[in-house]
């Protein structure tokens, strides 16, 4: 399931287009993103050789329009140390409503006491002896679910005997294979086991509010969660365990109406799986995309020794625009490089400024002077254009009788 | 409604009228036309700094945007005096009766165990009056380090760090160094049975205000069988044997994880380690680097 | 969105201005409308940072949060609100008509009512969030508030609940409306931002609108550079009024930009069934004051069974007729209909106005009309018609060919043996046919609350707000 | 391994005086109607009255002729509201009145009428009710008859499309009586214990659709055909001249498949090019004296035997106006749900389009389209398909509360046009 990019061309090939820029690190909502606009090309092979893309769009003088209150940040902190407090009282308490964890079950390690850099073995023993331990003798019902049972959540039965493994994970370092580069993902969730079936647990700061969240804020966590399912899953895979052993079901802790009181959800995410999996599967077949650019093409922004890019802006534009974009009104949400695809789309006078639904409704005209001049009847219809020259001149007269 | 100096700043478009009459009230009417062009050279200069160091930040330029913070502040100070009639603001909170470090020392011998600052504030804020601010409680271990290493054992006390099962300093967790080893260790049930052993202590405490109250209910929430559902305050009675327990369940298995890790502390460790945690690979570098 | 709306987007982007989509105003303007931009703290779900509002563009209220993470400010802030917003609900109470219905008691309506005009979808949901956090309080117990603040708690949950009726009035987004009446050459998703709708209507096109040192966000959410930059420092620096100055920066543009929505919606003539659907909603507005006058609950926290049911119905028939009679009141409207084929317009070119159909006592006047137009006709023969020009007349599809159509009046001609004068168009006259018709249908009853069935869960249990409701923590 | 069709219609019998309600997964074909007549007269023979509840007019009718045609011995309300004009095949059948009210109709043994129409009726509860085509019924439409009965058994097929509404409901999603979820979802998650029974054979579609089908779009539960592999058969009649139309027909009538692909180009929905396909395979299937064998015997494919079908309505309409025989149903996937015909041809939902949306991949769409037919299905193509589902951005929102829905329509879709790539011409 990991980027099973061979070593060798492409590899080489998305190093030279990041050239001496220093690669910017997968988390996991980079990866959850790659989902965002698959079919634009220029993303894809920026996102597989691993370049800042805000680092590139402010050079460019496009820089994005995201920014996070420091109110946002501080809340976000605040209400994840609240569910962790005192050996996550809170947490124990949610999953005890919730899953029926047994009282026993309170085992706490926390990997972020460990040195950074032994943080990733000691997940990997952890989790290890955690599905050893944990799934002996215990059967676990949902193994192979997934692909035979219609979605139910299913609950941990009472009684179950106290397992030695651990219970709650806090800061776990997993990693995933992206077009040939293994990314760290920035441990802030916690993976809980129980009976040697294993959870991810979210802690996100929007509110639920009677029971109804904002879907796309739920949409964005259940992807980001995704990513650590696919993750852990991944680390099992390779320790000899039962992949499935880590349960589809994520654990959302979110504060509930307007108080800071952490309420759990269960978010099913097996949409979320299926499309991390086809694209992180898609950011192994980048050669499609590389063979059509010359050898010698790189966004490299040359930094000096502060970092800052040096890079003629001209140049790096150039070079960007050597590879197609598909910009989309959606981009300004979820992509770094928006402002700069989206000038670049005025410059064109494309219909992609409109809308994904306007441009799928002007069927093959793509640029505005072409629609409008069909429109006018100043322009013939191609062949093929016939059908929406007519749909567009009866507009056109349409929209002249009721104007004038 | 608490009453507590709850005001409510209602301003309309006309503020230089306000202004003028704040103006009138402090006798310097005749200065009003003076006033009035200084402050609105002020808020220029003001709205001016503001925008360039927003764009300074978007363009992710920090220097630049540090040194227009700076002149951005004085100007605002500035302001502040002229509105508000000279003296700044800001206010002055009053100084400690109690230091910092003796207040967490009185909360963790209420609490009994090892403690997050978190906790230990809300402790103080609900039995001593509290003044303390968990940020004050960063710094705290790293100066009595620092003390006890260059005089050992100086102090009748030193607040320090639990031990991790790698004998290193846990993140976050407050001790006393009079307990014994046993109970300056955490197992992975030690979290739980600490916040268990801090629930009785909290639910046996008298003479709390509603914070108190506030905390019990809060830690009671969380202790399965202390309360009744109801949102009315728990019984202490109650949160305590239902902590003691759920207290029975895990303290077989914690005692023995810590009486190993107590034992492992006082064979492997120095006097100063085995206060304040083993220094963990990564310290050990970074000092080489040095 | 239509191809007639896209073609409209095409030419705002070709011109750099942009193109009108309708030719009269759709949504009801009040007199007085309350302009309400509020504002919220980033991170929270419904903190009130400050609003700014008013009935009056030369003179709003500032209403601010000193300190956002003080509870009792932001309920002092509320009761603030309140003292602003409910005097102005109320004033429309003392003047009401009587009227008459068919099977039901006569009932009190008042002649006008509020309105509130927010700046998008956000301030919507905001208003509807404070409804929810608001209209549960006490005014006694641990966490006592004023008592205007669960009235107004019940009337923001009023105003957002309503304003998801289709055609509802009473609560209106500017930039939704806008965008209702013109057409921008961006995405309907830039439209959101009311400051660079705006510069589309009026001057064309301005990178400035996206800046927000130069136009700020109109709410709720504040840009993240000015919490960074400016509110967290003076918040910080514990001045009340370098708060309020700094959250008046962020407000005060907005609210010229609403004020110019409301004067550009206010020039186009009111289409012909904005008065009908006002009415309605002062049938609302007064039923909702009844409500409160005879000391109801406070609306429950989500609907139950039988409630989400029937108003579930009475969404779709709203949107129903809203759809129906914007096509009826506006051409440009009904040009979508008739780029599809569900609708024609053209020349009366030929009328047999003494047809008649059947024999003896069932031989009934059927007036024949036929009608030249260009436009491609999609409708099968037998096809239910109605007409804006003759609203209370019906017809029914006979053939259409070749751009000639003929169609037969049912109904509205009269009752003699001849039709009633001008019910027959004459020859000459343009007339519009459309199968879109606004017949009313009534949704069969729904069982009683109480007598939900075991297939949606059984009766619920009787809601009363409970002390959790009252108490519950606003962080 | 399943139980046969006959074990579990037995099953479904033996529960139900046993449980408040009993619910039937039926997949396409599988005999649902048949297990409704059944069921019917089961009850009716305990000698308590029924209701029946259908969704649309043409489908009351419909079972009124199966009940009086398997059990002429039963007496039939037939319910309808005041504009209804029944078809003349309705009045000629004995034990058979109609009515707009109760008191009009006698005391038959079984009322019959749609849900619109029984949300009327009142004052009157049946210990017996069969609702028929439930996952395509609105909860709100239950929660108004839902009174009127003591027990049901909920008949209905979880693929196709589901309920909608044209205003936004989202206010109610979460709720376990969200009035936009289909009645069988509302009725499941109040009574989870109900029990639930799938029919396991497709006695409509082939030996060479049902598999797929079954795999695209009934994952977790699927069904097989009751005919095998040998016992369906189409035969052209007259000889072909080799045209694209002509091999696309002679795919479909050798294999039960055939995907006529045009060249890749965006277009608009109502493509011309396609909708000319579509009109000439019709035509052409009707010229070649297609004739179709099964288990039933061997009859032409007369027009009534073929429909046609798209996603939206300006494209029916453009195909109707291509100039087909009136006898060829032309219409949306809406609305041929829950019908039969022998051949089918199919207008792709994504063809020619530049990206989708999420009623274009709705998997119910594609499901219903996909398994109408008895014989073959031809579908229409532009090239491009699966580039396009290769771009398609992920992005749904997620609502808490509300149970995930499989198959998710873009595996679905995936599914499908992989299947239809191995019989392209």
């Amino acid at each position: 399931m990991t980027g099973l990019m061979r070593e060798g061309d492409p590899v080489r090939r998305l190093e030279v287009l990041r050239g001496t820029t220093p690669p910017r690190p997968h988390d996991a909502r980079a990866i959850a993103a790659l989902a965002a606009n698959p079919g634009c090309a220029r993303r894809a092979l920026m996102d597989g050789a691993g370049i800042d893309k805000d680092a590139a769009a402010r050079h460019l003088g496009f820089p994005a329009p995201f920014g996070q209150s420091p109110f946002a940040i501080t809340r976000g902190n605040a209400f994840e140390a609240l569910v962790k407090a005192d050996g996550c009282a809170e947490l124990l308490r949610m999953l005890r409503e919730l899953l029926g964890l047994p009282i026993a079950e309170v085992a706490y390690h926390d990997v972020e006491n460990v040195g950074a850099h032994l943080r990733h073995a000691h997940t990997r023993a952890l989790i290890d002896r955690a599905a050893r331990d944990g799934g002996e003798g215990a059967p676990s019902p949902e193994a192979g679910a997934e692909a035979t049972a219609p979605p139910a959540t299913e609950t941990a039965g009472p009684g179950e005997a106290v397992s030695t493994a651990g219970t709650l994970y806090d800061h776990p370092l997993l990693s995933l294979r992206i077009a040939g580069h293994t990314a760290y993902l920035e441990p802030d969730v916690v993976a809980f086991q129980l009976g040697g079936r294993f959870r991810i647990v979210e802690i996100k700061s929007f509110a639920v509010i009677d029971g109804q969240a904002d879907p796309s804020s739920v949409a964005a966590a259940a992807r980001q969660a995704a990513v650590y399912v696919l993750a852990l899953r991944t680390m099992l895979e390779e320790l000899g365990h039962d992949p499935l052993m880590v349960s589809h079901d994520v654990v959302l802790v979110c504060p509930e109406n307007f108080a800071n009181r952490p309420v759990a959800t269960l978010v099913d995410v097996r949409k979320q799986l299926a499309v991390l999996r086809r694209q992180l599967d898609r950011m192994t077949t980048l050669d499609r995309l590389l063979d059509g650019l010359p050898d010698e093409l790189t966004f490299d922004l040359r930094p000096d020794e502060d970092g800052r890019p040096t890079r003629p802006v001209a140049e790096l534009s150039d070079a960007l625009r050597r590879t197609t974009a598909r910009y989309a009104p959606d981009c300004l949400s979820t992509c770094d490089l928006c402002f700069f695809c989206r000038d670049e789309a005025r410059q064109e006078g494309a219909s992609d400024l409109l809308g994904r639904q306007v441009r799928d409704e002007l069927g093959g005209v793509a640029s505005v002077a072409e629609a409008l001049g069909l429109a006018d009847g100043t322009r013939d219809p191609a062949e093929g254009q016939e059908e929406i020259a007519r749909l567009l001149r009866n507009a056109e007269r349409l929209r002249r009788e009721c104007l004038t | 409604m608490g009453g507590r100096g709850a005001r409510l700043y209602i301003v309309d478009l006309q503020i230089y009228l306000d202004i003028a009459k704040l103006l009138e009230n402090s006798g310097t009417v005749g200065t009003l036309a003076a006033m009035g062009d200084r402050l609105d050279e002020l808020e220029r200069r003001i709205d001016g700094l503001r925008a360039a160091v927003r764009r300074a930040m978007r363009a992710r330029d920090g220097a630049t945007a540090r040194v227009l913070r700076a002149e951005l502040r004085s100007a605002e100070r500035a302001w502040d005096q002229l509105v508000s009639g000279e003296q700044s603001p800001a206010k002055r909170e009053p100084l400690p009766l109690v230091t910092v470090r003796e207040q967490v020392h009185q909360g963790l011998r209420l609490l009994g165990a090892t403690a997050q600052p978190r906790l230990i504030v809300a402790v103080g804020d609900a039995f001593f009056g509290g003044t303390l601010r968990s940020d004050r409680l960063t710094s705290l271990r790293r100066d009595e380090e620092r003390s006890f290493r260059s005089s050992p054992f100086g102090r009748p006390y030193y607040l320090c760090a639990a031990l991790t099962d790698r004998l290193s300093a846990a993140r976050g967790l407050l001790t006393l160094s009079t307990w014994p080893l046993e109970r300056r260790v955490v197992g992975p049930l030690s979290p739980r049975v600490d916040f268990l052993t801090c629930a009785i202590a909290v639910g046996g405490q008298r003479g709390g205000d509603e914070r108190a109250v506030r905390l019990l209910i809060r830690m009671a929430r969380n202790i399965p069988g202390a309360t009744d559902g109801g949102l009315g305050p728990p019984d202490p009675e109650r949160v305590i044997a239902a902590a003691r327990a759920e207290l029975r369940v895990h303290a077989e298995r914690d005692t023995h994880d810590r009486a190993e890790l107590a034992r492992r502390a006082a064979a492997q460790l120095d006097d100063a380690a085995r206060l304040f945690g083993a220094a963990t690979l990564s310290t050990i570098t970074k000092e080489k680097a040095k | 969105m239509s191809l007639l709306t896209s073609l409209a987007r095409l030419r705002a982007l070709d011109e750099g201005i942009a193109q009108p989509v309708a030719t009269v105003r759709h949504c009801h303007l009040a007199e007085r409308p309350m302009v309400f931009i509020p504002l919220k703290l980033s991170g929270e779900a419904a903190a009130p940072l400050a609003a700014m509002l008013g009935t009056d563009r030369g003179d709003p209220r500032l209403l601010v949060v000193p300190q956002p993470r003080n509870r009792d400010l932001r309920f002092a802030w509320a009761a603030e609100l309140a003292g602003v917003l409910l005097p102005y609900v109320e004033g429309f109470l003392g003047d009401t008509e009587t009227v008459e219905r068919r099977n039901a008691d006569p009932y009190e309506r008042t002649v006008d009512a509020p309105q509130i005009i927010v700046p998008n979808q956000g301030g919507m949901a905001f208003v509807r969030l404070l409804g929810r956090s608001t209209r549960f309080r006490r005014t006694d117990g641990p966490y006592p508030v004023p008592e205007s603040v669960p009235l107004l708690g019940r009337w923001l949950t009023y105003f957002a609940e309503r304003a998801a009726y289709p055609g509802s009035s009473l609560m209106l987004a500017a930039t939704d409306e806008l965008g209702r009446h013109w057409a921008s050459g961006q995405s309907s998703l830039e439209d959101a931002n009311l400051a660079a709708l705006l510069s589309w209507i009026t001057t064309g096109p301005s990178d400035d609108a996206e800046d927000p040192l130069v136009w700020p966000p109109a709410g709720p959410a504040t840009d993240p550079g000015f919490d960074a930059e400016v509110l967290a420092p003076a918040i910080e620096g514990g001045s009340p009024e370098r708060v309020a100055e700094a959250l008046r920066t962020q407000l005060e543009p907005t609210w010229r930009l609403m004020w110019q929505a409301i004067d550009l919606l206010a020039g186009l003539p009111e289409g012909a069934s904005v008065a009908q659907r006002w009415e309605q909603d002062r049938g609302s507005f007064s039923g909702m004051a009844a409500h409160v006058a005879e000391g109801t609950p406070p609306q429950a926290r989500r609907d139950g069974a039988v409630a989400a049911a029937a108003k579930l119905a009475r969404m779709e028939r709203a949107q129903a007729a809203y759809d129906v009679q914007r096509a009826y009141d506006d051409p440009l409207v009904m040009a979508e209909y008739r780029l599809t084929g569900e609708a024609f317009a053209g020349e009366v070119i030929e009328t047999v106005p003494d047809n008649v159909e059947g024999e003896g006592r069932s031989r009934k006047l059927r007036p024949l009309v036929v009608i030249k137009t260009d436009d491609p006709v999609r409708l099968a023969p037998g096809t239910s018609l109605g007409t804006p020009q003759r609203r209370t007349q019906g017809a029914e599809l006979v053939s259409a060919d070749d751009g000639l159509v003929t169609v037969k009046i049912t109904k509205g001609m009269g009752r003699g043996r001849t039709a009633a004068p001008g019910a027959v168009p004459e020859v000459g006259e343009r007339v519009c046919y459309t199968s879109l018709t606004d017949d009313f249908q009534g949704s069969p009853s729904l069982p009683e609350s109480e007598a939900t069935p075991w297939t949606h869960g059984g009766p619920p249990q009787e809601y009363t707000p409970d002390d959790e409701d009252a108490q519950e923590e606003w962080s | 391994m399943t139980d046969s069709p006959e074990q579990v219609i037995r099953n479904v019998l033996a529960d139900l005086p046993r449980h408040r309600g009993v619910v039937v997964d039926s997949p396409p074909g599988a005999g649902k109607s048949t297990l409704v007549v059944r069921a019917a007269a089961h009850i009716a023979a305990t000698g308590e009255p029924l209701m029946i509840v259908a969704q649309t007019n043409e489908q009351v009718d419909d079972l009124v002729a199966r009940i009086c045609d398997k059990h002429p011995h039963l007496t039939v309300g037939r319910l309808s509201a005041g504009g209804y004009v029944p078809p003349l095949r309705m009045l000629e059948l004995p034990g058979v009145r109609v009515g707009t009210r109760i008191q009009d109709l006698g005391d038959p043994d079984i009322v019959i009428a749609t849900a619109d129409k029984w949300a009327w009726i009142g004052e009157r509860v049946w210990p017996w009710a069969i609702v028929d085509e439930a996952y395509q019924m609105r909860s709100d439409k239950l929660l108004r008859i839902a009174g009127l009965f003591e027990r049901a058994l909920f008949v209905g097929d979880p693929g196709q499309l589901d309920p909608f509404s044209i205003v936004d409901g989202d206010r109610w999603s979460g709720l376990s009586w969200d009035p936009l979820q289909s009645a069988v979802s509302v009725l499941l998650r109040h009574n989870p214990g109900l029990p639930v029974h799938r029919l396991p054979v497709s006695w409509r579609l082939p030996a060479s659709a049902a598999p797929v089908v079954s795999q695209a779009f009934y994952p977790f539960t699927g069904f097989r055909s009751g005919t095998g592999p040998g016992d369906r058969w189409l035969e052209l009649t007259a000889g072909g001249m080799g045209t694209v139309h002509d091999r696309a027909l002679e795919e479909a009538a050798r294999s039960g498949w055939a995907l006529l692909e045009l060249p890749n180009r965006h277009t608009v929905r109502t493509d011309g090019e396609a909708v000319q396909a579509v009109a000439l395979l019709a035509q052409r299937l009707l010229q070649r004296g297609a004739v179709a064998g099964s288990e039933q015997g061997e009859r032409p494919v007369t027009a009534d035997r073929i429909a046609v079908g798209a996603a939206h309505r300006d494209q029916v309409a453009a195909i109707r106006a291509a100039g087909l025989p009136p006898e060829i149903t032309v219409d949306t996937a809406n609305r041929l749900q829950g019908r039969e015909y022998d051949v089918t041809i199919v207008l792709h939902p994504l063809s020619g389009r530049r990206d989708a949306t999420a009623f274009h991949l709705e998997s119910g769409r594609l499901c219903v389209l996909a398994s109408r037919h008895r014989h073959a299905c031809v579908v229409v193509a532009r090239a491009g398909i699966a580039e396009l589902l290769d771009a398609h951005p992920s992005a749904e929102p997620v609502q808490l509360g509300v149970p995930v829905k499989f198959p998710d329509g873009w595996e679905a879709n995936q599914a499908v046009l992989e299947h239809l790539s191995r019989h392209r011409v």
